[in-house]
């Protein structure tokens, strides 16, 4: 069953090939392999490399660097790959503040970047790039799908929280962008807090009848452990973030029943997404989180534009990737005004399968959902 | 009678019970050797250290040249003209003896925040101090590190820095302990001469020194002065007798 | 706000304080004993949280996993200290902190080359699941209260440990004369293994009870270390009373400011607005602390003897 | 006096300048951009090396300064670019030297309030009370929103210097470096005279330099401010290497390498922090293209020197320090 659906896939990526004979394409792949956060970008590139195996496709080139998530390693390791290495395209960033620190200077070099997660704002508004594609989201979408949800359900008073520094603004910013009405308490933490006793305190005693949170990595492992033992017992909402597949684990049966949003899950039906997943789990041993099915999509954007279009040649290139004519994991994909997706949004909860904990699309929130700030874009 | 250069006027100090310093009253007249003698744990480098300022007294003052020290940190005492050596000698281990006098002239020459010229080519800094040296007899030893001297060249290197500050009192503490008695001999010959350019406060465990320099004597037991008074003043006082012989008569 | 969520948020910042207490116990320790600055306290703490986290998936059991951590960390705290610390006693501070800095390089990455970047699941003991009811109607974690006890438990044992024992008379002789134990026969290598040991458990401990309700991955140590560092210097190095005061004070202070602050400025400005500022000056907090501690008391609150 | 560290430091000045240059001319500009990262991170060091290794003076919160001459440089030209007025009305500037001006009066002012009170405490205290410090200022940096926070502040094109094409790497490099040599000439001039004079002293026995009259607090404190203002200038630097400016430039880690790269290279000397720096940021490129697992290795690397390297390889090559 595996090796068929591996050769159909294949074959069809093949056939998407033959047209014209792929040129060869150098790709520069900026991701974070070590440190605070690393499973984030090792399951970025490891879906980028799944996507190359499962295609064939030895026409494109990858030189990985790890950034260790900081912003002047990430600058130094562009700066190598367009002087030294030449690459034609970069991708793999994971932070929207190495994203800030690299992009800019990247495209003004007239090289490609595609963002396989980080969307910050300004990147998608007042400084958007026609040599700059987001693949994953821009970073309010998830959060706005949430406030989406909660309209939906009729909780008349969440409580959200978010990290203190611009992606928790831009979270609760994007919750409220689609949740207008009242909000039982609205709290900044510190960014890498790990006790969040005070915080749960003050849920208990707002007369919330909800939870929205956005914190990304630890943090939100620590929160939701701590808010579990705590019988505050409301329901929970957040993005996909804290309830990706690399982190229910450590999170464990505390998870379950949360509703989360995210714009992929391993439950979508089409082809290319089974194809993703069982490949993946052969290859890999374990099941691919959100990122990597970023990575994955990113990956086939470049091999469906370079089947088209010489690298070389950037109107080509870059009307070739605009097309975003390849089989995307999520389903429907395309690139807006200013190069960011215009996609579906599902809701998601996390069950047990078996012994494993992961999520399932219980609703969609967003149906070709576009961000805000694609009318500041000038393009 | 002139006035004393220095008047230390019922000073206290006392760490938890015990009395350091209690009631200290004694002073330095210009021109004489004041000798502070006592048993070993009586008080007297906390009463230098107290007139030096590195510590704080709990009651009482210390007047010099007419002003109150009082709340005047280390350095700034030592700017109006009080010269220290340490019991155990305290000098910048990783300079030369040059360089650590060095430090004492460009102090008196109020010129520590200049950043550019090199002080190793600086002649106004390097002639007095060599000069300074050359009176303790150490100008042939100038460039060595402090640290590979012996310990008396420690000591005279310490008093040339208080020459080099151009002190107008000295507070010397047991000056001439590591010497050899060659050693003694000159330093008491040399600090015979400079009585006579600022008054020394001495504390010595040298006897002989003691007796063959001081001007006045006085004893400090338990941290209170049980006499003050001339060389045969004191070696007739009853009191003393006592306290040093355990002589009941 | 009412009076049981400020006794609430109290309690919280004592259970918070309690924590740090743990993480700084060792440290200030290890530093007063033997005047070592140990950077690497951090990685001895996620040792015990990664060891607790294993053996607990293992055998079924936290408390074998929590027996675990302390066996874990105190064995990786000797190997540490036999084969690189005990070169460093006689060194400056300088060469310290480089040295145990590149253990936490050391310690983190070795540890992500075994379990890898995925953070691990470890749970609360079942005996200490849920609440119990506050005075005033509101509820508290049982477990949050059952590391309020280990940390009175960990002080108290500290100090009988130094008032009343052998070993504890030595760790004293050690703190004021490092060169007199040793005149006196004590053996001085030995001893100064043991109490790195010892203060490598207290983290391992420390990482295993709050690896329970935080989260069990790489670099989980750094960002308590720091604030452990902030504890035991406003409590005076090396001083344990000191540690503990410290700690609370730390803890109560960041639990109110963070609760407190963003409230004080809804006052005068909008609510999101007052979150965000409110929440930037309670991040600050604790090191404003520290600086005014430091500024009035420059050898902290109970400096220790030099 | 051409003794074996003088012409050791002139072999690194000589080749710190004339690899970048083969290399730009071989095809290679990424090294002319890994050689202008040594020469700033070198300039930061030697501004903390003033006040450690000279001043005895370990401060763990020198990326404060770091970061404040970065976001100097950032601000400074994000103004410009928009056209909004500081404060003041006060326009900002694309010019590196009004830039490096401001940088150096900033760090100096905050190095100066910082050193008002740290300095007061000692040893390992004062370790930590600038840690202290400089993570208030990190954390201030994350959660302001005005200048990006966590997600930094781009500059867009890198600053200008009158009669250079900056956005080249070759002569952005040589720019760093000229810097660099006048930061090392100020340090030998410093380090020589009668000021640097009072502040090795201070090292050594403050009770004997307070002793003589000059007031160690004072030197202390001047040299605290003169080590954040070469610092800050550095960072300025750094902020336009990277055309970015992010709060990792404040981070505990940055204050910790600052500190790595002199002890590697070797306290007090002269040439230390360069050839700490070289050594450190060329580990970092090299083991990092071999290996997901460089700063493992590094740290055995920086181990081995703390054990068995003291002094530092300048230490270890041309033996140990001498003072006149």
């Amino acid at each position: 069953m595996k090796k068929t659906l591996g050769a159909l896939a294949l074959g069809l990526t093949l056939g998407l090939s033959a047209p014209a004979m792929a040129e060869n394409v150098k790709v520069g792949m900026i991701t974070t392999l070590s440190g605070g956060g690393a499973g984030l970008g090792i399951d970025v590139r490891d879906g980028f490399m799944l996507a190359l195996k499962n295609a064939g496709a030895n026409n494109i080139e990858v030189v990985t660097e790890d950034d260790a998530r900081k912003p002047e390693i990430a600058v130094q390791l562009a700066d190598k790959m367009i002087q030294s290495d030449q690459v034609d395209i970069l991708t793999g960033i994971i932070w929207s503040n190495l994203a800030m620190a690299v992009v800019p200077s990247v495209v003004a070099q007239d090289k490609f970047y595609l963002s396989p997660n980080a969307g910050p704002s300004p990147l998608a508004g007042s400084q958007c790039h026609q040599n700059y594609f987001n693949v994953a989201w821009q970073n309010d979408n998830l959060h706005e799908a949430m406030g989406a949800y909660a309209t939906k359900e009729g909780f008349a008073k969440p409580f959200i929280m978010a990290p203190n520094y611009p992606a928790g603004t831009d979270a609760l910013t994007g919750f409220k962008r689609f949740y207008t009405g009242d909000l039982a308490g609205e709290v900044y933490t510190q960014l890498g807090q790990t006790d969040y006793a005070a915080e749960i305190a003050q849920i208990r005693a707002s007369g919330a009848d909800s939870i929205f949170f956005f914190l990304p990595g630890g943090m939100g492992i620590a929160f939701m452990k701590q808010y579990a033992q705590s019988d505050v017992g409301l329901p929970v909402l957040g993005p996909a973030f804290s309830f990706s597949q690399d982190i229910l684990g450590a999170v464990g049966d505390a998870a379950l029943g949360v509703k989360n949003s995210s714009q992929w899950n391993k439950d979508i039906d089409n082809e290319a997404n089974k194809m993703f997943v069982e490949t993946f789990q052969a290859e890999y041993g374990r099941l691919p989180s959100l990122y990597a099915s970023q990575g994955y999509d990113t990956a086939n954007l470049i091999i469906a534009a370079a089947a088209k279009a010489d690298v070389k040649d950037a109107d080509a290139f870059r009307a070739a990737l605009k097309e975003a004519d390849f089989a995307s994991v999520r389903g429907d994909f395309k690139f807006g005004n200013n190069n960011h997706p215009i996609q579906d949004i599902y809701v998601r909860e996390v069950v047990k399968e078996g012994e494993v904990i992961t999520n399932k699309i219980i609703a969609t929130a967003f149906e070709d959902h576009q961000d805000a700030y694609a009318g500041e874009c000038g393009m | 009678m002139a006035d004393p250069v220095l008047a230390i006027s019922e000073l206290s100090k006392t760490f938890g019970a015990l009395k350091a310093t209690d009631d200290v009253s004694l002073d330095l007249k210009p021109g004489e050797i004041h000798a502070l003698i006592g048993p070993n744990g009586a008080g007297k480098s906390t009463l230098i250290n107290q007139v030096a300022g590195t510590l704080k007294p709990d009651t009482g003052s210390i007047r010099f040249d007419g002003q109150e020290l009082t709340g005047l940190t280390v350095a700034e005492r030592a700017r109006r003209g009080l010269g220290r050596t340490f019991q155990v000698s305290s000098l910048a281990p990783e300079f030369s003896a040059l360089r650590n006098v060095m430090l004492a002239v460009q102090s008196v020459q109020g010129s520590s925040f200049r950043f550019f010229r090199p002080v190793m080519r600086d002649t106004s800094l390097i002639e007095p101090a060599m000069a300074a040296l050359e009176r303790v007899g150490l100008a042939d030893r100038a460039h060595l590190p402090t640290s590979e001297l012996s310990h008396g060249e420690r000591r005279q290197i310490e008093i040339a820095i208080a020459l080099a500050l151009g002190s107008r009192a000295f507070l010397l503490d047991e000056p001439m302990a590591g010497m050899g008695p060659e050693g003694s001999k000159k330093l008491t010959d040399f600090l015979d001469g400079l009585r006579a350019e600022a008054p020394i406060l001495l504390v010595e465990h040298d006897m002989n020194a003691v007796f063959a320099l001081a001007d006045r004597i006085s004893v400090l037991v338990y941290g209170r002065v049980i006499a003050t008074g001339t060389v045969d003043e004191i070696r007739a006082d009853p009191e003393v007798r006592r306290a040093y012989l355990g002589d009941e008569a | 706000m009412t009076i049981a969520l400020f006794l609430e948020q109290l309690l919280n910042g004592l259970q918070f304080g309690v924590m740090l207490f743990l993480m700084a116990a060792g440290l200030t320790l290890i530093f007063g004993v033997m005047g070592l600055i140990n950077l690497a306290h951090g990685s001895l703490y996620m040792v015990g949280a990664f060891a607790c986290a294993v053996v607990a998936a293992w055998s079924g059991s936290f408390w074998i996993g929590l027996v675990a951590s302390l066996a874990a960390a105190a064995a990786a705290g000797a190997i540490v200290e036999l084969v690189v610390i005990r070169r460093l006693y006689t060194r400056d501070h300088l060469d310290q902190v480089l040295a145990t800095f590149a253990l936490i390089l050391i310690f983190s990455e070795g540890t992500r080359w075994v379990f890898g970047s995925i953070p691990l699941y470890l749970d609360i003991p079942t005996l200490l699941q849920g609440t119990v009811p506050l005075p005033g109607g509101s509820r508290y974690q049982l477990y949050r209260l059952a590391i309020i006890g280990v940390g009175i438990a960990v002080a108290i044992g500290l100090y009988l440990l130094i008032t009343q024992t052998r070993l504890g008379m030595r760790i004293r002789a050690g703190e004021s004369d490092r060169e007199m134990i040793g005149a006196l026969g004590v053996d001085v290598a030995t001893l100064y293994t043991v109490v790195f040991a010892l203060g490598a458990a207290l983290a391992g401990l420390a990482g295993a009870m709050v690896g329970a309700i935080q989260s069990v991955q790489v670099g989980m140590g750094e960002p308590v270390l720091i604030l452990a560092f902030v504890v035991i210097v406003i409590g005076g190095i090396g001083s344990i009373r000191g540690a503990l005061i410290g700690a609370v004070l730390v803890g109560v202070t960041d639990t109110m400011g963070r609760f407190l602050l963003p409230q004080a400025m809804q006052l005068f400005l909008p609510p999101s607005q007052a979150g965000l500022i409110g929440g930037a000056i309670a991040s600050m907090l604790i090191y404003l602390l520290m600086a005014v501690v430091l500024a009035l008391k420059p050898r902290g609150l109970f400096p220790a003897q030099a | 006096m051409a003794n074996r560290e003088t012409i050791f430091n002139l072999a690194v000045a000589l080749l710190l300048l004339a690899l970048p240059i083969a290399a730009n001319y071989a095809g290679e500009p990424f090294y002319v951009t890994l050689a202008t990262r040594i020469a700033i991170l070198s300039l930061a060091a030697v501004g903390l090396n003033l006040a450690l290794g000279l001043g005895g003076l370990v401060s763990f919160g020198h990326a404060a300064f770091f970061g404040i001459g970065g976001y100097t440089a950032g601000i400074l030209a994000s103004h410009a670019f928009s056209g909004d007025p500081l404060i003041f009305g006060l326009p900002g500037t694309k010019q590196m030297i009004v830039i490096w001006l401001v940088a150096m009066i900033a760090g100096g002012i905050v190095a100066f309030l910082i050193g008002l009170i740290s300095l007061r405490t000692a040893g390992v205290y004062f370790i930590m009370i600038t840690l202290a410090f400089a993570q208030m200022i990190f954390y201030f940096a994350i959660s302001w929103p005005a200048y990006g926070g966590e997600d930094g502040l781009p500059i867009f094109v890198r600053n200008q210097f009158p009669g250079v094409n900056t956005l080249r790497p070759l002569p952005y490099f040589l720019i760093c470096y000229a810097l660099l040599a006048i930061g090392l000439i100020l340090f030998k001039l410093i380090a020589d005279s009668r000021f640097g004079a009072a502040l090795q002293a201070t090292r050594q026995n403050e009770v004997r330099v307070a002793s003589v009259g000059i007031p160690p607090y004072r030197i202390r404190l001047a040299a605290f401010v003169i080590s954040g203002m070469f610092t800050a200038i550095a960072g300025a630097l750094f902020a336009d290497l990277n055309r970015f400016v992010s709060p990792s430039m404040l981070s505990w880690h940055l204050s910790g390498e600052l500190i790595v790269l002199i002890i590697l290279g070797g306290v007090g000397r002269l040439f230390g922090p360069v050839v700490g720096a070289a050594i450190y940021v060329l580990l970092e490129f090299w083991l990092g293209g071999i290996t997901e697992r460089w700063q493992f290795f590094l740290g055995l690397i920086l181990l081995g020197v703390v054990l068995f390297a003291r002094g530092g390889v300048v230490g270890l090559i041309a033996g140990r320090a001498r003072h006149g």
